[in-house]
């Protein structure tokens, strides 16, 4: 039985993050997800697709269908899928490693052309499965097994580039808050359009942040405006991803609606008359 | 009965379509045609030429040599001169010698763009082949949906103004005529007759006219058409609709498949059905990128890290491209495997008139899950295929996975369950090899005790080499897993074997040798050209 | 005298470094030491082991079969149980039999971290095999310079509380001390005697390791290091480097190998000199990443668009690590071309003891341009190899160009030029057979008319198991091109060779057979583990 | 001889692109860099790497060093180049399918390090050498030979994205404007840091856009002060690369100092002493 008995949403797969990693604090938020749609009967028009990580493992643990896919390559697959059977809901797990290294045009496309699908990014900052070294959202400085100097770069700033990037769905949630992460997933899900979710994952093995965060972060106000975009922009902009900051704002910041990439390229499936069709061309 | 034509000029100059509206016309005569076409990498300036050859018999390749130069400029003629047969006619703009018509003047007199130049060309080439205006007309009508009646006007006062007389009349033919294709719309029918539902590819010569043809059709051939950021997003965006049920094809060259390798070796792991179509160029890398080669076997044949069974097909013309590509869906899905379908420049982008054999292609079909118990994505089948079932079906819960896996597709790390997986996997292989080392897919014709053995698009000059000297000819379609018994059966008797392919170190050869066969004489060309019948005749000959 | 020590536990005990500490510690007695590792893809939990061999005379495999077993958990008890020799020894906690002492209390009350259990764990080791205390303490003060002294407590209280007296004494041996190495750290000590200045790698196991030494050591040693975004850009920039004059190597396993692969084409076209440590693991895909497989040979030999030659090698411990990434930087420069160190995960990341032959190996050295005239990047030189200037040199203008080119490097689509590159580089593989395909790139021992062939990290065990059954031992070390002349002589009057190989398809022995060797037995493993000694005897003993 | 007699910055090979082409504007303001750099007797420190493309022919056309890398790779290569040979300035010549398609990741990453390298991308908003795809600037509804009844995607504004990205220098120039597009080009080599320049490339086969921005290209005032991110941003979202546009404004958009990556990572080479080595790790 891949189900277990007790917990039917769940797999037999052993659970091998590391005690105190906030991939578990994930795996609450996604299966609280998972368990509405259960309740409704949708969860097998559900599919998870995972990059290969720390992060990646999540799709093991949950008995619904997957495509655990490769190092960076999170997007693709997802579209591939969505463009085959646009009824299906799919939801992308990437590591930080995956979506904003190996695989980050993919990224920068997704958000471009508003393909329809949810992504979330286990963002802790380091490449786990590796042991520790260095990612786009490390600190400058930041001491992993490839850069036992310090990280050279500046990390980058996920928000603001897909914001730059024309994504519809911009939000960061926190592996220590499932309950508001669960609330950012589904709303990502039933965002018609690319929803992009950073999610800041303290890796416990690698790059402790608990308590960096857990002293920083804040939703953002009841009163934000999540279509506005030079607000989005100017909350996105109050943490550049170092280890400094004052608040770390979570939650939407920004929400608005787009022609779907699928409705304009996708033809439906038909029985070609090809007799006619090189009559018509080719003779 | 025979003609060979020369069209040359500058990139720019519509070199290409007057190749065409004239191997279409003489198509519809009930000729045979093919169309080689020679062009550099840049899109105008530059040397491009076509030679159209026309024949009662089936061709696939083209002479050196031809009967008809038609010069759209002054380095046409330089370069080409040598080519002309004795008797052979010279047409022109301002020639010394031969037919001369002021294109030039007619195209400006109308104000149409220079292009329609080649419209002109080709008015004059039919009234000296004794082509009733008429029937030109409803050619161009046909051909030419855009600005039909200034081409029909430039057409028609190029036709009057040709003078000289009648070159050579050219009879209707009595035969059924045939359709014409380039090679790469003949992959792409293929792969649609077999029921094909997405195509993904970034372009890349000589493989974007694939993209270009679904692209514009898509809608009536109900297919799906994709131009991604690069050709991993390709190749995984495919991956991804094939796991959700949507027959799936990319289609690249060597450099663009190069980077789809990662997930190649992912399709054998998660074993999601995909094709891919790889069209060779010269290389390494850039090479020269609108030119042929036959380069790549090796590459294709082992790319992808680690071991998964795979199948590679090769067409030398365009029915065996229709054929190949519907069959390589039918090979993926029926086995859950990739397969890859290896042109070349000269398959993809000469054209050829063919009859494609709409009903006798495999439509795909799978092992598709009964229902019932529990899904296994990787049910430990005993012929090694398991069932599938997909995203959506409420009654399955559908894992693939990169990471070797158990029967459910959950991640493993034991010793004995990554051993069985991989001798599932590899099941699989005696079955394409019991299917594929067979007669079917090694062609042979002829009898003689000499065999002159080819593979993809040497086919062209090779086989009419072949009979005319009355020689045995040999082509396997499939190279792997490799076809070393049908082969050897297709050999039986042969007393020499010639290989011939354009390449530098003989990947044929090579893989003959590796099964067995010996190989008496090798005959290379690494120049990035085709072989011409001629060229190749007199390598051979005497071997 | 030999010793076999098993260490078991879960990730994040520090199993690994505890079987690190017990060879380093042995080898300093003049024990000749190996040290295998099994670990699961993860971080924490799961379960791992380390078996440390340790002999009196040079070994590069472990036994199945162990004197000790070391348990940090009671799942390494019941789990390898199986391997304890009679009178065999166990060592851990609450145990019912065996010796236990209490390292968790130990370190608890010391109020250390967790895995501090395992300088503990290797204190009573030490005290049951008869080392002294003192000598103990000027291990663990070397090799543990973070928190020494809460170690060295600890490991003082463990070694006091552990009773039962001495299990057996380990002489020092009087044979000098070798030092020991991870195979990882080999190769990447073997490029940088041989002048390696650049190292560019994206992490992936089980080539992570090299880029971890060099990015703590790079000050050290002369060696810029980076991680950059992707495989990609990790070649591309070392090609540039090399372009400009740097000895540059990137290193992965084969799904980072397989995004490196258009570039490895465009090093055979633009002719640059680089290096690609390949380090292999279980496929398909992301496979079985923490194991062990020799199933990338076919693809690291034939990768590529196009053709070109290339060098792949293929070490079996860490002096031939050493050895052949030192080669392999030689061989690139001397030749300008690509050269891949095929690895894998038993000998990458397996612990050896050796003396590096640190004289023995050659400095990188290649034809410089001598100045005069006008420079040509691509002049064609009879042996195929022209002169290299750089970017930055006042009288070359240095173009290297992907596409075909000229001898200058400016693009070309000649046909004659497009031969004539094509051969000019090719002849540099007649040189690379000269050299290559002799007695020195084939190991060979022993007499016997049974030969044992194998490759890579199968050599561990083949060649104590060829000594043992007085077979003839016979490995090369490159495999291409493929050293077929060194292979037959290497083989001569043998009546039956025997190919072991850790992958499901038999690489080398398609190799052998297509070479004109024949072959009476493969023995294939293809389950992620390595052989070890007793598995590999069973298996060919009585073939 | 590899350059003219007549002309020594220009080799012999023959120019083939389209008479008409935006890259003749380029060529010559190129030319007018070379010529200052010749005439300092620098030339020979001066390195371009080109993608492959119509843009790329430029370097088989300079008589210069020259690496004519593949697709989508010019900063990789770049990148290597500088880190072996920091005392060379190296010269980027990317076309918009290479530099914003296939190897985007890397123009982010370059970005994101401040690498010391200039980048031209001759962005003609198309995929000119394979004959006229939409490329990821084109604008929405652009019918190219893969897109015939329109391309399905907004265009991306490479401006804004290197500016998310941390670019330390963000130009744009015109191909119809060489003498302007010259300066640029000099600024940027003269950034200590990357320099990204967008250029404005009419593609007169596939793209004839010399009517478009004749009428709309605009120097920034010269008030515009470029250490300005704000001031920077809102420049370059003034335009968002569609088919409308009110002005179109030229010149650096962006410029300030930030440490250069080279200097915290490369490491000069020198003879190591491996026994020493071994005997203090190994032994
Ligand atoms: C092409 C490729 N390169 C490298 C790897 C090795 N690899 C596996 S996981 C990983 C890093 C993952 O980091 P991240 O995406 O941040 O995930 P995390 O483990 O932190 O959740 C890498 C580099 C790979 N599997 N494939
Ligand atoms: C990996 C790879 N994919 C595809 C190609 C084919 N290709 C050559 S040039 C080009 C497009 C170039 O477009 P752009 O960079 O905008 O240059 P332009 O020709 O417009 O100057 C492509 C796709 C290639 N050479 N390599
Ligand atoms: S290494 Fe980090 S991310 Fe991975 S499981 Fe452990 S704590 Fe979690
Ligand atoms: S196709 Fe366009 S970009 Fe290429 S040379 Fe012609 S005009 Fe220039
Ligand atoms: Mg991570
Ligand atoms: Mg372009």
């Amino acid at each position: 039985m891949l189900a277990r008995a007790k917990d039917p949403l769940s797999t037999y797969a052993e659970i091998t993050w590391c005690p105190g990693c906030g991939n578990f604090g994930l795996l609450t938020a996604l299966k609280k997800v998972l368990k509405g749609w259960q309740e409704e009967g949708a969860l097998s028009r559900l599919v998870l697709v995972s990059g290969i990580g720390c992060h990646a493992k999540i799709v093991d643990y949950v008995a619904v269908n997957s495509f655990y896919a490769i190092h960076g390559r999170v997007l693709p697959v997802a579209w591939g899928i969505k463009m085959a059977r646009p009824e299906l809901t799919v939801l992308g797990h990437a590591g930080d490693g995956d979506a904003y290294g190996e695989g980050l045009a993919h990224l920068i496309f997704a958000a471009k052309r508003n393909l329809n699908l949810t992504l979330v990014v286990h963002n802790n900052s380091v490449y786990g499965l590796t042991t520790g070294q260095f990612t786009p959202t490390s600190p400058k400085g930041f001491k992993g097994r490839s850069t036992p100097k310090g990280s050279p770069e500046t990390p980058i700033n996920p928000l603001e580039l897909m914001l730059a990037s024309g994504a519809t769905f911009v939000a960061r949630g926190y592996a220590g808050r499932p309950a508001h992460l669960a609330t950012l997933i589904e709303a990502g899900l039933r965002h018609p359009g690319f929803a992009f979710i950073d999610v800041l994952q303290p890796c416990y093995t690698f790059f402790n942040t608990y308590d960096f965060f857990n002293a920083r972060v804040k939703e953002l106000p009841p009163g934000h405006d999540p279509t506005d975009f030079e607000a989005a922009l100017r909350w996105a902009l109050k943490w550049d991803y170092s280890q400094e900051a004052q608040e770390i704002p979570l939650g939407i910041f920004y929400q608005v609606s787009k022609p779907l990439y699928e409705d304009l390229v996708r033809v439906s499936p038909k029985e070609p008359d090809l007799e006619e069709h090189i009559k018509r061309l080719h003779s | 009965m025979e003609l060979n034509v020369l069209f040359g000029g500058r990139a720019g100059d519509g070199i290409r379509q007057l190749g065409q509206l004239w191997a279409r016309l003489l198509a519809r005569r009930g000729y045979r045609v093919f169309l080689y076409d020679d062009y550099p990498s840049l899109i105008r300036g530059g040397h491009n030429f076509t030679v159209v050859r026309a024949s009662e018999l089936p061709v696939s390749s083209h002479r050196e040599r031809v009967e008809i130069l038609v010069a759209l400029n002054s380095e046409a003629l330089e370069r080409h001169r040598w080519r002309l047969e004795k008797e052979g006619l010279i047409l022109g703009e301002d020639l010394e010698a031969g037919v001369s018509v002021p294109w030039k003047e007619i195209v400006k007199e109308e104000r149409a763009p220079a292009i329609m130049r080649n419209t002109a060309a080709l008015a004059s080439l039919a009234r000296l082949l004794d082509i009733p205006w008429e029937e030109l007309e409803g050619h161009l009508r046909r051909d030419l949906p855009k600005e039909t009646e200034l081409n029909l006007k430039i057409a028609h006062r190029s036709y009057q103004k040709t003078s000289g007389g009648v070159f050579r009349s050219l009879p209707v033919l009595s035969q059924e005529p045939w359709p014409t294709f380039f090679g790469n719309e003949a992959l792409a029918l293929g792969a649609v007759a077999a029921g094909l539902k997405l195509y993904v590819a970034y372009p890349m010569t000589p493989a974007s006219s694939i993209l270009h043809y679904l692209a514009l059709h898509g809608e009536t051939l109900g297919v799906t058409t994709i131009h991604p950021e690069n050709e991993i997003a390709a190749i995984l965006c495919a991956l991804g609709a094939s796991y959700a049920g949507w027959p799936s094809m990319v289609g690249t060259s060597g450099g663009g498949f190069a980077l789809m390798v990662e997930a190649l070796s992912l399709a054998g792991q998660a074993e999601l059905p995909i094709v891919i179509i790889e069209c060779q160029r010269p290389g390494p890398s850039t090479g020269v990128p609108t030119y042929t080669m036959q380069g790549d076997l090796d590459f294709v044949a082992s790319a992808g890290h680690g071991e998964f069974p795979r199948v590679v097909l090769a067409p030398g013309e365009a029915e065996e491209a229709f054929r190949l590509s519907a069959w390589a869906l039918y090979l993926a899905w029926k086995f859950q495997i990739p397969v890859l379908v290896l042109s070349d420049k000269q398959v993809s982008e000469s054209l050829f008139t063919t009859k494609l054999p709409l009903d006798e292609v495999p439509r795909l079909e799978f092992k598709a899950w009964a229902g019932g118990g529990e899904y296994q994505r990787y049910a430990l089948a005993p012929d090694g295929i398991s069932p599938l079932a997909f995203p959506g079906d409420p009654q399955a819960v559908v894992k693939v996975n990169s990471y070797e896996h158990d029967p459910y597709g959950i991640t493993t790390e034991e010793p004995e369950l990554i051993a069985q997986m991989q001798e599932k996997r590899f099941r699989k292989l005696s079955l394409l090899k019991d299917l594929l080392d067979a007669p079917a897919w090694v062609k042979a014709e002829g009898e003689g005790e000499t065999a002159l053995v080819v593979w993809g698009s040497t086919r062209g000059p090779a086989w009419e080499v072949a009979r005319a000297l009355g020689w045995r000819y040999v082509q396997p379609l499939v190279l792997e897993p490799f076809p070393e018994r049908a082969l050897k059966a297709a050999l039986e008797g042969v007393k020499k074997v010639i290989v011939a392919e354009t390449n530098f170190t003989g990947a044929l050869v090579r893989r003959l040798k590796a099964h067995g066969i010996q190989v008496d004489h090798q005959v290379l060309k690494y120049d990035g050209r085709p072989f011409s019948l001629e060229e190749l005749e007199g390598k051979v000959r005497g071997l």
